[in-house]
């Protein structure tokens, strides 16, 4: 075995730095477009912004959290939007009933639809595609009908200790920042030091292996949904805090949004491989771009989309053909 | 199609335009007033301007309104690089944000466009925190105006819904069975427009809605839906359209099933979009109830009133036109 | 292997099935099979291909359930739903195909499901690694445990899930062909390990085709044929012969001496090579290979797992990246990295994996012989179904391969067969040179001697063959010609008389006699 | 357990009846249901309705079938509707003929993007049709200055509303398209090639098969498809509105496509199923809509129909 192994030391370091490029592949345009961003608009760098674009980008980094993990197991999450739209509007009419009940209201739900996703995607062995893309209808139906077809908005009370979540700031940074932080360091212990992270390696890069290996397959993929669907109604419930009401038409297409955001971190879409720490880089580079887009002010905004698309799929690219050359 | 979209302004610009004038319901107590804010003072004319705008502009409605203010800031001598714009793209995270970066780029005065009455709080609180007036246009945010913003200039449209329904009794000559197309779910418009459409409608004891269906202000959808209707409801009288679009849809379907729009089956809908009055003026729409995207003059005069010291009502009520068969032929420029 | 001998006659068994029936669409796969595992033996299951064998594994183990019939455990009846609660129950498998995650690393995959912790409960990485590589080495294995377990071999993998299987102190351990992707010195190692279980005490059910093995390592022996136990003793009393007549359920008479494959002949070659690579590099897998195949020459590719065989075979029609080197078929030189291209030319792999290299699983053993042939098969880009058909019918009869129809999904197949149906595939083609890679991997011995008696056929036909096989015997018998390959470079090659077992050794070993 | 062992044969064979027949069960009981409950359903003026409807459907979920087919996904069919309708106004002086022309081949190029994203760059098909999700329509109003345009011109309209011997134009187009594509899948190499590539892509590399060039086709005839479907919706519409023609057309593609009974997982594809999917979706939306259900409960009800067509199609692994 010693020849093979020399053989195969260097091959083994190119794989691995392959792997980090593609994945930190989006941390360095980030850190380039930041710099680009940074000298060419004076207001880039402004505390005031910096504080803005984190405080935006943490209610899609839970999401995407979620979506993390669902696309690590090799699976995909379409109800994620749907469901955060949900989980707003329920603590925003839970939070009249006291603060407790507007978290816990919109956790219970948002978990039990992910649960159910979870149930019907492990004992059916139907695809996780379209079982979330019926419960993307069926979320947003059940919305519909809790504000009577989205004729009522609930409010948050102007005095209500909920709003903290949204509006509070700790050192100046905005408590659902602090909050996204928090959940991205659980997060990141969860798949990286725990069996059911191990798990979920394992279920993304052979699903019939780890039935065979004795894993917990059925129970991992039902934590993985409902994970993925509480996550979504605590994003949901800080929007509710932060904006003071919960608002009807959120959501739409958000899922998108956490799956673009997912892959441009450097998670595989066919699972098995991917970071917490990639996703919030890739949550931070969208980001970014429709920052800059607003901070040149001239686009059109027909051209707004035209711009996003292309450059998800620049960074795709990018990855990809890095990716190639090293391996 | 280039040259439809320059008429419309012009027209309005001219002075003559329904926009210029506005119903103002203002409370009899004065209004909210620079000093009462305690916002500092500012000239409109050299000062920075953003306008936040909610969705692309893709329909008739959205183009016209942003045209309108950025018409207006010509008009006024504004620079270019005085006014900054942004779009929302239908997302309101980003609309909170678009706002802020507009704060962050030295905006003085701001114009919104919100896209939901709800949920615009923490742009509004950031604007309040800089001292930045905010003036709300089409659609009306449930803050505290004066206090969170400074007012509200727009349709009513629980009005224009009322205002359909009185349309729809003298076109139907009050009776009849009546289908809705409704505007998107969860959209206060929409919410507004049923709301205003229904309970007037309820004082016509001989008209009824049979069907209320969504067609998420789309006209192919709203085709789509009233080709169903047409099928389950053959003998349905009247339409009434939450938006131009729907309605022009249903006439489609209404001449597919080989039905006489207008006649057979009458159509009234709420907006004004060129099209649809222009089919009034043919004979196969009926009534279309004015939402008048043209705010850039109101706007920019209230905000100079603003700075210039005079109280400021809570809200201004543009005046909505309405096209009827008495008026679209001449009225079809007013249109846009 | 004496010690645990004379414990186990006397103890009930610790694993067994009684009455069991299990029903596949269109096969009956195991027909009310009785049998029993007793503590602290070796027993050995064997049969054909399809016989049933992997399947009553898997009814063993929870992956299957048994449509009638029972599994009992130390005496009592149990269900286990699913094989993890068989491994709960202290039974450990190694299916026959490689179950493991490629992308997770050698250590997460031994401890995948068990990883140590922490007093915080959180995986302890360094523990886990420590004890993996510890662990590892006793199988040979001194790669670096963090890495991608797909950056091991094939064997090297089998021989990580080995480690795995036994490292969760089971009292069963079962195992599928674990030495049909092992290398001598490999299997020595098993068989080191499996010594080692013995005199713990650890029953252990083996399956395996190779003769050999079995009467080195198993003391009894179960013989499913058809799905039906057609015997079950002890192994040692029963003679090689008789235990391949029991399996293929024909006359000892008509059955070749063991031992013994069925190549004939050296064959007739001199004319001129109509294959011929010249200085084959690449990814640094391949160093410098340059070979050449005559129309109508077995040529044998020996080496170490890992010495760049199969990457000579995939590199020959294109499926492997090459740095440099050409190929040249019949004069002319091939397009570089176009499978299609060397196919056109005549050049056919038969790849090593055939679960993911091979098959194309929900289609039909029809369009699975067809495939590659397809083009030829429809004029304008339309298939002719008749003359699908006369193909297909033409290689099912002349492979024998077992099928309920022709329209049976070849997933439903079992090794052999499909193994089979692939061959068939690339006869279809009409090549001109046909590398099989392991082309008797997993087949039982009479779908072996069949293949090999094809391979000489065709060779005769006149077809080059380039053969790659990690059973000397085979290579020795089969190959009119041996190149040695050692870390991606050729380093001998053996003709005539020299062609031995010993010398092939020697080669791989010591780098040849020019070397 | 000896009753279940009894019946587990007669359960399995149901299951696999369900599988292979659930689709088109599903759109016998739905018409019957609709026929008892329904006023005014059985007529042909309303069939006629039903079928004019699914018709720009169906044409988009055969093309994404066979992009499924091969393991894929086409999130940009949408888009490609959306661009299409752009460009008819701007060649209809043209000929209406020039217009489709345009139109499709703008669907092809699009394709062609997709395709060569998946095929030579290997991105994944998500991802690679998620970018032309996104921007193709923005692209479609930058063509189209963000306007909606009024056609007028009769022929090109014909296409929307004409007849042929009695049957609707759009709904002849989708049979026609409908048979091509059972013939692409079933009888010619690039049918079979797809379907092995989508089963095991590996396998279909050594064996030979010009597996980029299937993959392109692939994502080129989708994109066609969606294309034509966005100008027969077009002339139907009789205006030209790349705002909103198509939005969220993937969804329903895709639904009507695994509703049909083609797995997700590629290796298979059901064209007549795709067929019947975009049907049963179709008399689902037109059920909801004649009963006049509020659009909460209407949602709500397509995720549990979805949910359980899909569960009855599903494939199921013996064990
Ligand atoms: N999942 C399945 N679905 C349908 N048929 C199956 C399935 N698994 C196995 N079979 C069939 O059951 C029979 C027994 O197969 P099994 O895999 O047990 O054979 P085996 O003895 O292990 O053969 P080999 O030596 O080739 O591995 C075969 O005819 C096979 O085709
Ligand atoms: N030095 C090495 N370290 C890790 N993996 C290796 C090494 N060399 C080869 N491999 C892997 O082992 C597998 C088999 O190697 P290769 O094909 O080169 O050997 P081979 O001689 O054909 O062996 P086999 O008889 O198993 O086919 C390949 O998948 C290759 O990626
Ligand atoms: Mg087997
Ligand atoms: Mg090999």
């Amino acid at each position: 075995m010693t020849a093979p192994s020399a053989l195969s030391a260097p091959s083994a370091r190119n794989a691995a730095f392959a792997g980090v490029l593609q994945r930190q592949g989006a941390a360095v345009v980030l850190v380039l477009g930041i710099v680009v961003a940074w000298f060419a608009f004076p207001r880039f760098g402004s505390a005031d912004n910096l504080r803005d674009l984190a405080l935006q980008s943490s209610f899609l980094a839970v999401i995407a959290l979620g979506m993390t993990f669902v696309i690590i197991s090799g699976g995909i999450d379409l109800s994620v939007g749907s469901v955060y739209a949900l989980g707003g509007v329920l603590a925003a009419y839970g939070s009249r009933y006291g603060l407790v009940v507007a978290i816990l209201l919109p956790l219970v739900v948002c978990s039990l639809i992910g649960l159910v996703n979870g149930l019907l995607i492990a004992r059916t062995g139907m695809a996780p595609f379209i079982v979330t893309l019926a419960s993307l209808l069926f979320a947003r139906g059940l919305l519909l009908a809790i504000t009577s077809e989205g004729s009522t908005t609930y409010k948050v009370d102007g005095g209500s200790a909920f709003l903290q979540l949204g509006q509070g700031t700790i050192l100046g940074i905005g408590v659902p920042v602090w909050i996204a932080l928090v959940l991205f360091a659980l997060g990141g212990v969860l798949l990286r030091r725990t069996r059911f992270g191990q798990a979920v390696f394992a279920l993304g890069g052979a699903e019939q292996s780890a039935v065979l290996m004795g894993l917990p397959v059925a129970r991992t993929k039902i934590t993985l949904y409902t994970l993925s669907g509480a996550l979504a109604g605590v994003a949901g419930l800080l929007t509710a805090a932060y904006l003071q009401s919960g608002v009807t038409v959120l959501g739409v297409g958000t899922e998108l949004d956490a799956i673009s955001v997912v892959v441009i971190g450097g998670t595989l879409l066919t699972g098995g491989a991917g970071t917490v720490v990639g996703t919030l880089v890739g949550v931070l580079l969208r980001t970014l771009i429709q920052n800059v887009i607003n901070q040149v002010g001239t686009l059109d905004s027909n051209y707004q989309t035209v711009v996003s698309g292309a450059f998800l799929l620049v960074v795709v690219i990018v990855q990809r053909l890095l990716a190639r050359r090293r391996s | 199609a280039c040259t439809s979209r320059e008429e419309t302004p012009a027209a309005q610009s001219s002075g003559s335009g329904p926009a210029a004038s506005a119903a103002s319901t203002a409370p009899t107590s004065g209004g909210c007033t620079l000093t009462q804010t305690g916002y500092p003072k500012i000239d409109p004319k050299t000062a920075i301007i953003g306008f936040s705008q909610s969705e692309k502009e893709a329909n008739p409605f959205r183009i016209a309104e942003t045209q309108s203010i950025r018409d207006e800031a010509a008009k006024l001598g504004i620079p270019a690089d005085h006014l900054l714009t942004t779009n929302a793209q239908s997302d309101l995270n980003k609309q909170i944000s678009d706002i802020k970066s507009l704060l962050d780029r030295g905006a003085q005065l701001l114009v919104v466009a919100p896209l939901n009455s709800d949920g615009l709080q923490p742009a509004l609180d950031a604007a309040k925190a800089k001292k930045v007036p905010v003036v709300t246009v089409d659609r009306k945010v449930t803050s505290q105006p004066c206090t969170d913003y400074l007012t509200f200039i727009g349709s009513d449209f629980v009005k224009q819904g009322q205002r359909a329904a009185q349309e729809m009794a003298r076109v139907t000559g009050g009776s009849g069975k009546v289908a809705i197309l409704l505007g998107s779910s969860g959209n206060n418009v929409t919410t507004d427009r049923t709301q205003g459409f229904k309970d007037e409608l309820a004082k016509t004891s001989g008209l009824s809605v049979v069907a209320e269906q969504t067609g998420d202000f789309d006209r192919s959808k709203g085709q789509a839906v009233m080709e169903q209707l047409i099928q389950s409801h053959p003998d349905l009288t009247a339409v009434y359209a939450e938006n131009d679009e729907m309605g022009i849809g249903a006439v489609n379907a209404l001449r597919t099933a080989g039905k006489t729009p207008g006649k057979d089956v009458k159509v009234v809908s709420v907006d004004g979009t060129r099209n649809a009055v222009q089919l009034i003026a043919d004979g196969s729409y009926n009534a279309v109830i004015e939402s008048n995207p043209r705010f850039g003059p109101l706007a920019f005069q209230t905000l100079q009133q603003f700075e210039d010291g005079q109280p400021i009502p809570a809200s201004i009520v543009i005046s909505d036109d309405s096209y009827d068969e008495t008026n679209a032929a001449q009225k079809v420029g007013n249109a846009y | 292997m004496t010690a645990a001998t004379d414990v186990q006659k006397t103890t009930a068994p610790v694993l067994e099935v009684a009455g069991v029936t299990k029903r596949f669409p269109g096969t009956l796969a195991l027909d009310d099979v009785s049998f029993a595992l007793r503590p602290g033996e070796v027993h050995a299951l064997v049969g054909e291909n399809g016989a049933g064998k992997s399947t009553l594994i898997k009814v063993l183990t929870g992956v299957h359930r048994p449509d009638a019939g029972e599994v009992r455990h130390l005496g009592e009846p149990v269900v286990f739903r699913r094989p993890a609660e068989a491994q709960r129950a202290g039974i450990s498998t190694i299916y026959q195909e490689v179950n493991l995650v490629p992308l997770m690393s050698i250590a997460g995959n031994v401890f995948l499901g068990r990883e140590p912790r922490t007093r915080a409960g959180l995986v302890d990485w360094r523990r886990m690694n420590a004890e993996a590589r510890a662990l590892l080495v006793d199988y040979g294995i001194t790669e670096d445990v963090r890495r991608p377990l797909h950056t091991l071999g094939v064997g090297a993998q089998q021989m990580v899930a080995l480690a795995r299987a036994v490292s969760t102190e089971a009292k069963v351990v079962i195992m599928d062909e674990p030495t049909s992707s092992l290398e001598p010195r490999e299997v020595e190692k098993l068989f080191e390990v499996l010594a080692r279980l013995h005199e713990q005490g650890i029953a252990i059910l083996y399956v395996s085709h190779r003769m050999d093995e079995l009467y080195r390592v198993c003391e009894r022996v179960t013989v499913l044929r058809d799905g039906r136990v057609v015997h079950s003793g002890p192994l040692a009393e029963l003679p090689r012969l008789e235990l391949v007549s029991l399996m293929l359920g024909r006359e000892v008479s008509r059955i070749r001496e063991e031992g013994v494959t069925a190549f004939g002949e050296e064959h007739d070659v001199e004319r001129e090579p109509v294959l011929r690579a010249e200085n084959l590099r690449g990814m640094r897998k391949l160093r410098d290979v340059s070979l050449s195949i005559r129309p109508g020459e077995v040529v044998g590719l020996a080496g170490l797992l890992g010495s760049g065989r199969s990457e000579t075979a995939r590199a020959l029609v294109g499926a492997f990246p090459l740095d440099g080197g050409t190929v040249v078929v019949a004069g002319k030189p091939l397009r570089r990295g176009r499978v299609a291209a060397a196919m056109r030319a005549g050049v056919a792999l038969l790849a090593e994996d055939r679960k993911t290299d091979g098959i194309i699983p929900n289609l039909s053993v029809r369009e699975n012989i067809a495939l590659a042939a397809l083009p030829r098969l429809s004029p304008f880009g339309l298939v002719s179904k008749s003359k699908q058909d006369r193909i297909v019918r033409t290689f099912m009869e002349r492979l024998r391969i077992k099928a309920s129809s022709p329209d049976q999904k070849v997933a439903e197949l079992s090794g052999g067969n499909q193994q089979k149906v692939l061959l068939a595939r690339w006869l279809a083609t009409g090549p001109r040179v046909l590398l099989l890679d392991e082309p008797t991997r997993g087949i039982d011995v009479g779908a072996k001697a069949e293949v090999q008696a094809l391979i000489d056929e065709l060779a005769q036909e006149g077809l080059g063959v380039l053969l790659i096989s990690s059973e000397l015997d085979e290579l020795v018998d089969g190959a009119d010609r041996v190149v040695v390959l050692r870390d991606g470079k050729v380093v001998d090659e053996l003709t005539g008389d020299a062609i031995s077992e010993d010398n092939v050794l020697a080669s791989i070993a010591e780098g040849g006699s020019d070397g | 357990m000896a009753s279940a062992t009894l019946t587990a044969p007669n359960r399995a064979r149901t299951a696999a009846w369900l599988q292979n027949y659930g689709v088109y069960l599903a759109v016998v009981v739905l018409l019957l249901f609709n026929v008892v409950f329904t006023d005014n359903f059985v007529s042909a003026a309303n069939f006629r309705t039903q079928l004019v409807q699914a018709a720009p459907v169906c044409i988009v979920a055969l093309g994404m079938a066979l992009v499924i087919g091969t393991e894929g996904i086409d999130l940009s069919v949408g888009s490609v509707m959306s661009i299409a309708a752009a460009l008819i106004p701007l060649y209809l002086g043209a000929g209406p003929f020039t217009a489709l022309l345009v139109a499709v081949l703008a669907g092809i190029v699009s394709g062609l993007f997709s395709g060569v994203l998946v095929a030579y760059l290997g991105i994944q098909p998500i991802i690679a049709t998620l970018a032309l999700l996104v921007g193709g329509r923005g692209l479609a109003l930058v063509i189209a200055h963000g306007q909606l345009v009024q056609l007028h011109n009769q022929d090109f309209l014909a296409l929307g509303t004409g007849d042929v011997l009695g049957i609707p134009t759009m709904v002849l187009v989708a049979a026609v398209v409908a048979v091509l594509a059972g013939l692409l899948v079933q009888r010619t190499t690039f049918g079979r090639q797809l379907v092995a590539i989508g089963g095991n892509r590996a396998a279909s590399t050594l064996a030979g098969l010009p597996v980029r060039r299937v993959l392109v086709g692939v994502y080129v005839v989708s994109g066609a498809l969606a294309a034509l479907a966005g100008v027969l919706s077009t002339a139907r519409l009789g205006a030209s509105d790349p705002n909103d023609l198509g939005l969220l057309m993937e969804l329903s593609a895709i639904t009507a496509v695994v509703v049909g009974g083609t797995p997700l997982t590629g290796g298979r594809v059901r064209v007549l199923g795709t067929v019947f999917g975009a049907l049963l979706m179709q008399l689902v939306h037109a059920t909801l809509i004649k009963h006049d259900l509020p659009d909460s409960t209407a949602q709500m009800v397509q995720a549990a129909i979805i949910v359980v067509a899909v569960y009855v199609a599903r494939e199921r692994s013996s064990r």
